[in-house]
């Protein structure tokens, strides 16, 4: 009983942040509501016993992502105040329709399929160290490209970030 | 009592079609992105899901497919931003129906 | 694309950020008093900066036109009220210019001793509110402040008063050092290396300090010149002008002395411009307290009620702590000046603000602004 | 080496920490309402008024020449002449003040009033704690606020009032002396103030 | 060694037992958090108070001493002061943000006291992987600090905030990789697995403490350095920085909401100090063995204290960096120098299996100057092309 309101809740949060970031207009809330719904997911990981995923959602989507995103928000901040900004009104006319056939289908699919009302198996629990072994050995090649990936995404970031060498620098 | 395998999908689904309906909607870059990291977030609960509920939790299968897929998201969400940020300056707007120089 | 749309598209923005206005001041803690800089930035960096002074006008020139001769002297600590004895002495000198007045050279002495001991003061207190300024949360200010009392002490028990000091007259000094006074201060110029070295530890091989002050705020020989920049600031540049050398006014003719020169004008070099510029004080302080004669301590001609000078003018200057302080009378022959006029130093340093910080980030204009050192009550008088 | 200044100036904090707990000369607060520094000779805060004698009002130096009034930079002392007149110490009849304030608030304390003076009736005080709940009213002083003994004065400026005690002793002697020679000379009533 | 040392664990059992068997787990949890917020709370306010009379001191000042005796109820006075302050939220406030924003700060802050072990058996929850739960809800700390600054709508607070943003995205990066090389060695993520493995003695009776170790005393710096970063204090205290922009952030807070602030920075500082001791210091066990005899959280609450100390000498000395060089400093030496430190420990590992007679003092030696002299490069690579030293010329 504990548990199914603890989901209910979280679920609750999850839902409510990932409604709220993509439907209010302030861009700043958005991005927080986002990060809302993300700690919230974290807490359902934490819930299903996998707590090192959980802690590890907290750790990159709410402390990096989310703050990249506000980030981003805060350095385009004039595209709020554009001229013409009115002929980017949101679209929901493009958007909702399609959502919804999504999810309707998603949703027939696993109400039609009674295999997965089923109950989890108990006493499991993923240790550190296992996790850590796993991906020493079996997942250690995909862990280096991983690596590779995320260096290459860093450079690339960093390419694409960097200011033209149009207006001075200050001084460094 | 727990809840069962069919709840934990009905969020996640409903997480992506929020995550889709909002990333098709809104113009603002940084809005689509936020919409593409929630249907991956999504992604991710099924995972962990059928992780849980599955015969062989002890393999920790579902889990790694997490770990890597927020590392990939992490890449992602810095490279997308990043380009939201260069775009921005060339065009002063993050709309993404303004970017459309290659439009004929 | 439609051609309607092609100039839009290819207007670059001059910059890549919205600029943001900001205020710094006149309510913000590192503006000196009530000074405010309208600063445009550019994420961190200034790109527009507007010094806006007068909030501390009092008009002083105007007063001083009412004012007898003697009653503008107290007005004069008010200045720059951390070194009112300078400007005491520029006022006297000029007031003596102008009735033809000789001050003894009893007077003179004391004068000297008093005026370098004033330049300790604001020498110090500066290194402590530029690093303050710099974010050392008031340690050094703490220690410069503690030597600030020890001297402030002497001139209590000289000139009745620590700050407002009003104790030099045209023709002389109100009144004679009170028996002790020299060893007190001797001992006090003794100490006065061990402080300076102790702060010089504290700071100036600190490698924060070289990074924040290195290169920031550069001024050229040429600009500080062509804006009339003087004191410490032109020094720090490589300029020699030091009106101590270039007037030997008063008896400073007869001290042995240097004048310490920077090198590239930057903030680094202002601070150290002044601590070399303490050191050398000392020197001066040290043959000033020896060779003091004994005698009177005010021209025997000297009225300091009624005063009334022939008609004429008179400008005197003195190399005060922040440079050139100059006073400019014009008498009538009546008991008050006809014109009075002040050349303040720091205003004038303080008109190549914006050179300074262009390019800067807020956090160096802070620096910059420190490292003038300027005093409101002698920017706006 | 990179490091050792931000090191060096640890020292020196450190050194400052430890010196604070023995050394005199590094802590040099001084606990205010507790202790208190010795008085300094020449300090000086607002100006009072000398009189000799027990009687205020009647030993009052002051004999409202408003040469104070008028040198006052910041114009903060206002005297009103009283028409009946008074004998000074050496038995000259003075005018005296019959108000005579100063606006505490805005006096700022040069001492000019004190330098202008002929009469040595006005003198620099060393009181310096002056704070009033009430602007306006309190930081006004009348002349009986503003009127101290010689003898308070001798005690704050020692070397100054024993010079002048000593000079006033002398004019006192000598007008008496010359009270005296006067009244020896034949055909001339001696004046009341001769008489004291 | 066991009364005393116990003292607290047996506390708690006691109180515990009282209450009947199924409620046993969550009253000694409600304990354990009762007991962590009653001490840190109290740290908190101590702290500040030495804070202040450390700082008078250096400055040589008397510091706080009005209140009490010796000032000790300063924290009090300075309580009732911000609590009756008026709370002043600016018109064109987000106001929600504005409220939520010391919330999310001080709350999660809280969280991280759960897994470090103040003492034997002291610890409130012994999590697999506790040291990424304490980075996990340390993240909230930025979004807090965000929100604090644009809700404010003042320049100076978005100012304050983008620059705490960027600080503490880059001191995050140094301050997880600085911690790194003790999980190598450690083999664990539990926080008491690593106390445990600092918990023997060598020669001497000397502990074997990580910091003892080149890549340690390394990785204890790089961890002070970055953590000082992340908790926005003296030299790095630019989001606040006071005398460029006000106070940051917090411009625009006032009463509760800057006190409870002003509590989460606190309460941050001490769970990264907590962590230090912990991951370098040898967490709760005695410098020497001969001293194992005194209680273990008087250990903790000695190297905690003395790491405080050091912050706060560390805030009365050195003058604030600029933003650049902030920035540059941790991207460009810091965290160059603690991927380095992990080939340090790496190969501090590898010698560990080394036979050779006078093996200790070599294997020492040559893994520091592994990182001495990466440290000495970076250093100057940092300051640039220094010019040459200035010559001041005087005039006659």
């Amino acid at each position: 009983m504990l548990n199914e309101i603890a989901f209910l809740l979280c679920a609750a949060l999850t839902l409510a942040g990932a409604v709220a970031a993509m439907m209010l207009r302030n861009l700043v809330h958005c991005a927080l509501c986002a990060a809302g719904a993300f700690a919230g997911l974290a807490a359902i990981y934490l819930q299903l016993d996998a707590e090192f995923v959980g802690f590890a959602q907290l750790l990159i989507y709410v402390g990096a992502i989310a703050i990249l995103i506000v980030f981003t928000v805060l350095l385009t901040r004039g595209a709020e105040i554009q001229p013409g900004a009115a002929s980017s009104a949101s679209s929901w006319w493009k958007g909702v329709p399609v959502g919804a056939l999504v999810l309707a289908c998603l949703i027939w699919s696993i109400m039609a399929s009674p295999s997965l009302v089923r109950l989890p198996s108990p006493n499991v629990h993923a240790p550190v160290k296992q996790i850590g072994e796993q991906l020493m050995n079996q997942f250690v090649m995909p862990l280096e490209t991983i690596g590779l990936l995320l260096t290459a995404a860093l450079l690339g970031a960093v390419v694409i970030g960097l200011r033209e060498p149009r207006t001075s620098e200050p001084n460094s | 009592m727990t809840p069962s395998l069919n709840q934990y999908l009905v969020l996640s689904a409903l997480l992506f079609g929020i995550g889709l309906a909002g990333a098709l909607a809104r113009r603002n870059a940084v809005l689509v992105l936020i919409g593409l990291e929630l249907m991956l977030n999504a992604a991710n609960l099924n995972f962990i899901a059928f992780w849980r509920f599955g015969p062989h939790p002890e393999k920790l299968m579902g889990l790694m497919f997490v770990l890597f897929s927020i590392a990939i998201a992490a890449g992602e969400a810095a490279l997308g931003l990043a380009l939201v940020i260069a775009i921005y300056r060339h065009r002063r707007t993050a709309q993404v129906d303004r970017f459309d120089s290659l439009k004929g | 694309m439609s051609a309607s749309t092609l100039p839009s598209e290819l207007a670059e923005p001059a910059s890549d950020h919205q600029l943001l206005e900001v205020s710094l001041g006149p309510q913000h803690p590192s503006t000196h008093g009530v000074f405010r800089m309208d600063v445009s930035l550019d994420g961190e960096m200034v790109v527009k900066l507007k010094p806006v002074f007068g909030y501390l006008h009092r008009n002083h020139e105007k007063i001083a036109e009412k004012c007898s001769y003697l009653g503008s002297i107290p007005y004069t600590d008010r200045l720059d009220y951390i070194c009112s004895l300078t400007n005491n002495w520029a006022y006297a000198m000029t007031v003596e210019k102008l009735a033809g007045l000789v001050a003894p050279e009893r007077a003179e002495y004391i004068r000297v001793i008093l005026s370098e001991l004033t330049r300790l003061i604001n020498h110090s207190a500066l290194a402590g509110f530029l690093l303050q300024d710099m974010g050392a949360l008031g340690t050094p200010l703490m220690y410069a402040f503690r030597e600030r009392e020890k001297i402030l002490d002497l001139f209590e028990s000289l000139t009745g008063a620590r700050m407002m000091c009003n104790y030099m007259r045209f023709g002389g000094c109100r009144c004679d050092l009170p028996p002790g006074w020299i060893e007190q201060t001797r001992s006090l110029v003794a100490n006065f290396p061990s402080f300076l070295d102790e702060f010089e530890a504290l700071l100036t091989g600190n490698e924060i300090l070289q990074a924040r002050t290195e290169g920031v705020g550069v001024l050229t020989p040429q600009l500080a010149v062509n804006a009339g920049v003087t004191g410490p600031m032109l020094r720090a540049t490589g300029v020699n002008y030091d009106i101590r050398k270039v007037d030997a006014y008063g008896v400073y003719g007869r001290f042995s002395f240097r004048v310490p020169l920077g090198e590239r004008g930057d903030v680094f070099d202002r601070y150290m411009i002044r601590i070399l510029e303490m050191r050398e004080s000392l020197k001066i302080l040290e043959q000033a307290l020896r060779d003091i004669p004994a005698g009177p301590i005010i021209d025997p001609k000297a009225k300091l009620r009624n005063l009334r000078p022939k008609p004429g003018e008179a400008y005197g200057r003195i190399e005060g702590p922040k440079g050139e302080l100059g006073f400019y009378l014009i008498s009538d022959g009546g008991p008050n000046p006809y014109r009075y006029r002040i050349r303040p130093p720091s205003l004038i340093n303080l008109t190549i603000l914006e050179d300074m910080c262009l390019g800067q980030t807020i956090a160096d204009a802070v620096v910059i602004l420190g490292s003038v050192d300027i005093v409101l009550g002698e920017v706006d008088r | 080496m990179n490091g050792f200044g931000i090191i060096k100036g640890m020292i020196e904090t450190a050194r400052n920490f430890v010196g604070s707990y023995h050394d005199a000369q590094r802590l040099t607060t001084v606990q205010y309402p507790e202790q208190k520094l010795p008085p300094v000779e020449n300090a000086r805060t607002i100006p009072f008024l000398v009189f000799d004698g027990d009687d205020a009002m009647a030993g009052l130096r002051c004999t409202a020449c408003v040469i104070c009034e008028k040198e006052c930079p910041p114009q903060c002392i206002y005297i009103v002449k009283d028409q009946v007149k008074k004998p000074d110490y050496v038995g000259k009849m003075q005018m005296q003040p019959k108000v005579f304030d100063i606006d505490i608030s805005v006096c700022m304390s040069c001492g000019i009033c004190v330098e202008v003076c002929p009469f040595d009736a006005i003198k620099m005080d060393q009181v310096f704690e002056l704070s009033t709940g009430d602007r306006f009213g309190k930081l006004l002083l009348d002349k009986h606020q503003l009127a101290k003994p010689n003898d308070y004065f001798v005690k704050i400026h020692k070397t100054e009032a024993s010079e002048i005690d000593v000079r006033r002793e002398e004019d006192k002697r000598k007008a008496e002396a010359a009270a005296a020679a006067k009244a020896a000379a034949p055909k001339s009533p001696a004046t009341p103030g001769a008489a004291k | 060694m066991s009364g005393l040392d116990q003292i607290f664990v047996w506390i708690g059992h006691r109180a515990a037992g009282w209450f009947p068997a199924s409620v046993q787990p969550l009253v000694s949890a409600v304990l354990a958090i009762a007991g962590v917020m009653a001490v840190f709370g109290t740290c908190f306010a101590l702290t500040t108070l030495a804070e202040r009379k450390v700082l008078g001191r250096m400055q040589n000042r008397f510091g706080p001493n009005r209140v009490g005796p010796y000032g000790l109820l300063q924290p009090l006075a300075d309580a009732v002061k911000m609590l009756t302050k008026e709370d002043i939220v600016p018109f064109s406030a987000d106001k929600t943000l504005h409220f939520l924003a010391p919330l999310v700060l001080t709350v999660p802050v809280w969280l991280a006291f759960a897994v470090l072990p103040f003492g034997r058996n002291m610890s409130a929850i012994n999590l697999d992987a506790g040291i990424l739960f304490f980075f996990a809800v340390g993240s909230a700390s930025e979004l807090a600090v965000f929100m604090a600054g644009w809700s404010s709508q003042n320049k100076y607070s978005l100012v304050g905030a983008m620059r705490a943003i960027a600080q503490m995205i880059s001191y995050e990066v140094p301050l997880v990789l600085s911690v790194v090389p003790v999980l190598m060695l450690a083999g664990s993520l539990e926080l008491n697995d690593i106390v445990a493995a600092q918990g023997t003695y060598t020669f001497g009776g000397l502990a074997r403490w990580n910091v003892f170790t080149p890549w340690g005393l390394a990785g204890l710096i790089l961890f002070l350095i970055a953590a000082t970063a992340e908790s926005n204090r003296s030299p790095f205290d630019l989001p606040e920085g006071e005398s460029e922009i006000i106070a940051g952030f917090l411009t625009e807070y006032s009463g509760f909401k800057y006190a409870l602030f002003f509590l989460g920075e606190y309460l941050g500082l001490f769970a990264v100090t907590g962590l230090a001791v912990t991951l370098f210091l040898g967490g709760w066990h005695a410098p020497f063995q001969w001293l194992e005899w005194v209680p273990s959280w008087f250990w903790f609450a000695a190297k905690f204290g003395a790491l405080i100390f050091l912050f706060i000498w560390v805030r009365a000395t050195l003058p604030r960096l600029r933003l650049d060089q902030l920035l540059n400093f941790s991207w460009r030496f810091l965290v160059p120098l603690s991927l380095i430190n992990l080939l340090v420990a790496a190969a501090w590992y590898w010698t560990g299996a080394w036979k050779f007679p006078v093996v200790a003092p070599i294997r020492w030696l040559l893994c520091a100057a592994l990182i001495a002299l990466p440290y000495h490069w970076l250093g100057r690579a940092l300051r640039g092309a220094m010019p040459p030293p200035r010559k001041y010329i005087y005039a006659e």
